[in-house]
């Protein structure tokens, strides 16, 4: 069964990290719109002093734990928490193993996902990350299920984050800063499911390519 | 973007860093966290603490309300961001004179998560933690809905309670009450003229087309109720009262306190303008001003524009609004 | 023009009203003129008044700066323009206890004017009257020419002490020399990062082109010695420093006083990230800083930029800038 | 003797306040590149001020003394003492006449002058209204010294005036407000040098029709 060596973290962790920071400008823009405007420069400020600090052959589970520590007492906002819990529980499932396999990997995203509500209670339809992460850890789930390898469950994963990720557009903001908008704030991408969507991305292609 | 920058990324410890020289008489920073700002009368032993925080961006506030009197420890964000849970407890932790600290903070996604768990690490370390959470701001859901709405400048007048009530010895339920009591009797509104620019990002984070004006925006730029025709500050001084009396319940005879603030950009003399129109609204409808303030008291960068808070005073608010401060933001 | 107005025509009247208003615990309007703002402990009974006067613009200057301890009657002008010969006898008549009236002033050709025929119709009234006339600014003409430099932020300072020597009960002889030496100890420098516009204008009254600067602005935008590149703000603040350092007589061990005042738009922190970096600065040349003031104290509408202010302290402008105040400009 | 009737003041001191209002712009304009832009509001408010308080029938002293007092007493700023003390000292000098004849004008200008000089102190070369104001009132004089009459010394002041106020432009000021920039102010007409400019002309011309 295909899987990935657990201290390939440290380099796959810092490849999500610059797609963090090369999308700084975006998120922020996409933020601006119907936010305060800063979730690109938070987010770039965090992930890359992460990747300043992680190792290069950091085990993933020290690696996310690395990028939680600095989201969750650095940077705070809202991502501190959530992303913070994110990639704390995300760490905790992975500790102590040698290699990533399909299954390992489902139970760290599961883990994550369950992180992020905890803190934030949010559900799919509030147009939060929740749109992003939530179909795409159920598709995940659901093609490992359905007989899917780890890389075709990864791709199924990422269409479905893309999906989630722009289902936003079409909805209201129920939750957070843009809640208070009604209406107004139909029409636009919710940062968060926008950054959830890239790092679920980058973490997929990442893994792919170290599947051996 | 024409602005004082060194590097964005440095900007908040940079301010943070002047202000605690600018104002050592009144505050320190806390030796183990750089973004955690003291009173230089706290922790007063047997007094309960009083802390708020929120993200950088505002100044004075959140951190120029250290004082005496006022708030004992701001938690510090980046621009427009909450601070983390790790300094919230850190600024719970040097609030903390044994008797409870109450936490006053507004209403936002990332501060209630990170007063959350701060609250439940201090729990742990068996400091007693209530909270207070800000929710002035009319125009950010309906009445049914309070419990949604922001926090934006009465958290300066819910501060100045709290400080006042922990001074007079009260117990922490009690100066979680008068908070409550206060930012309960406070209504707020606001109207953007201009957008502001976060140095990180460069450019306008939202935009308002000349001749226009937002009507109900938010602290951080957040799109209010309406964009409207930029009125005659006469107008919009009626528009503005309006939206927050008729969320109120005053009656005639009523005494207030009332808060105009510029969000960083608009002059001041502009400020008593609006001023001036809404005492004498006020002053119609037999409604007394005990106390107004009028400046740049919690501001959003250079945006454009004005808030304004009506709080409805009983004996208790009066009495504890009266009592004396010194904190940088009401001049030191 | 995003901005806050009626008839522009009317934005004195209504400032000045809404001013009186907002602080009528500390200050009263001149029931005889309607530009001479008062404060509420003026005249004293044989005690020197103080008075100043200026354009309009520049809030909280000069109205805010009425109080206890400070000025006793402020003649209000036009924005940007001095006040009338008359605004300026009112209020010399408004703050006279008996004692004679010292008029403390920024050297402007219209308010040189105004006040010297003031003071001459005062003196047919029998009020004596000494003036001071501040030039702190040290881009407006070379250190030969020392009286023909505007007077800027330095002015507060020099009503600060001329207010607290008049407190002690100094004569007006001793009143005058104590605010000369205060004007005489201060240098100041501006830089201007955007213009303001004047709302009878409408559209900015000079220029800045994006990433330029300014340096040696005037308060209304008069052009000052340099327009160079934007650059950091630390850069900036040691340039600000340099320039007044270099027509000051300060030794290490020296004392100082440090204003550093936005001139209306530039947010609060980035007047904290100056101050950061100039009291290290300051530090490294073993010059103290006794008192810091930070923040918009004397502004030009909305122009982007700041002044910087030093003033030499020795024993008796240390004592009198700790006189306690109260006026609204320091916060009530 | 060509002269006017001492109450077409009225009529004639409006005319003038209504060019100044028209130029509002255009001085705050000029005034705003090396002053602080106010001279324009100013002077539009102050005369505007002053025409609506002046009866059609005023005699000429009265209509200049209102519009001295307006300046003096509710506008301030520089042109408050400076026109203030021009207005009212030319007021003096016709005070009771019935009619305003050449050498009648002539000391009216002189008187004007004068009073400009005595708060001002400021001399020909300073880049100040003393620039158009001196030599305009000299032209007239010297004009009706060499045997003009009035409506031709009136012609030669304009043409005086003219040249004096652009004289303004390659001087550097050395007096009020841009004296501070050296030779930064060279290169642009000086506002009151402006304004002076303006009410001397619509003088001229008022008084020219007037002539019987
Ligand atoms: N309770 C929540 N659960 C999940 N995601 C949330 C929640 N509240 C807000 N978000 C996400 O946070 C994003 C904004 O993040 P950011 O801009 O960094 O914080 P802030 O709104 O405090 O400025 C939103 O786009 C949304 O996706
Ligand atoms: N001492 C003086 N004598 C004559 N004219 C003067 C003097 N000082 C200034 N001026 C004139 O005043 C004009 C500016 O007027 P204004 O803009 O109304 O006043 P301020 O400079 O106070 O803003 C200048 O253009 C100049 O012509
Ligand atoms: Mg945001
Ligand atoms: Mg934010
Ligand atoms: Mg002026
Ligand atoms: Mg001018």
């Amino acid at each position: 069964m295909a899987s990935f060596l657990a201290t390939e973290g440290g380099t796959l962790v810092k490849e999500v990290s610059a797609v963090i920071v090369e999308n700084r400008s975006y998120l922020s823009e996409i933020d601006g719109r119907i936010g305060d405007g800063d979730h690109g420069a938070n987010m770039a400020k965090g992930f890359g002093r992460a990747a300043d600090r992680i190792p290069d052959d950091a085990p993933l589970a020290d690696a996310l734990a690395i990028l939680s520590d600095v989201l969750m007492s650095e940077i705070g906002g809202s991502m501190g928490p959530l992303y913070g819990m994110m990639f704390s529980d995300m760490a905790d499932t992975v500790r102590g193993q040698e290699r990533v396999d399909a299954p390992g990997f489902g139970a760290m995203l599961r883990a994550g996902l369950e992180g992020v509500r905890g803190v934030g209670s949010a559900e799919v339809g509030d147009k939060t990350l929740m749109d992003t992460l939530v179909p795409a850890v159920e598709a995940y789930e659901g093609a490992l299920g359905a007989g899917s390898d780890f890389a075709a469950a990864l791709e199924a994963m990422k269409t479905a984050a893309e999906k989630g990720r722009d289902s936003t557009i079409d909805l209201v903001a129920r939750i957070g800063r843009a809640s208070r908008l009604g209406e107004r704030s139909r029409g636009v991408l919710d940062a968060g499911a926008t950054s959830c969507c890239l790092i679920l991305v980058a973490l997929a292609d990442g893994a792919v390519r170290r599947l051996g | 973007m024409q602005r004082f920058l060194n590097n964005p990324d440095d900007i908040v410890d940079e301010t943070v860093r002047g202000f605690v020289k600018a104002h050592h008489n009144l505050v320190r920073l806390d030796p183990n966290n750089p973004r955690v700002v003291v009173s230089a009368s706290a922790p007063s032993q047997g007094r309960v603490g009083i802390v708020t925080g929120g993200g950088s961006g505002h100044e004075p506030a959140f951190i120029g309300y250290t004082g005496r009197n006022m708030v004992d420890a701001v938690a510090v964000g980046e621009i427009f961001s909450s601070p983390t849970a790790k300094s919230f407890l850190d600024a719970i932790k040097a609030a903390n004179g044994g008797a409870g600290v109450a936490v006053l903070y507004g209403n936002y996604a990332g501060d209630n998560m990170n007063v959350k768990m701060a609250a439940k690490m201090a729990a742990k370390e068996g400091i007693e933690v209530l909270t207070v959470v800000a929710n002035d701001d009319v125009s950010s859901a309906p009445t049914a809905e309070r419990e949604k709405r922001r926090g934006v400048a009465g958290e300066i007048l819910m501060w100045k309670i709290g400080g006042a009530k922990a001074a007079t010895g009260a117990a922490l339920s009690e100066v979680q009450a008068a908070a409550q009591k206060a930012i309960d009797a406070c209504r707020s509104v606001g109207v953007g003229l201009a957008p502001c620019t976060l140095p990180a990002v460069g450019h306008p984070n939202f935009e308002i087309g000349p001749g226009k004006m937002e009507i109900g925006i938010g602290h951080h730029g957040e799109p209010g109720v309406e964009v409207s025709d930029l009125k005659p500050a006469d107008q919009i001084a009626d528009d503005m009262l309006e939206i927050v009396l008729a969320d109120h319940d005053l009656s005639a005879g009523a005494e207030v306190a009332v808060l105009v603030s510029g969000l960083g950009a608009t002059p001041v003399n502009e400020l008593y303008v609006l001023y001036d129109r809404i005492e004498t609204r006020l002053a119609k409808r037999d409604i007394k001003v005990h106390r107004a303030l009028v400046g740049n008291y919690f501001t959003s960068l250079e945006m454009m524009g004005a808030t304004l808070t009506i709080m409805a005073l009983d004996d208790e608010l009066r009495t504890l609004l009266d009592t004396e401060v010194a904190c940088p933001g009401f001049g030191g």
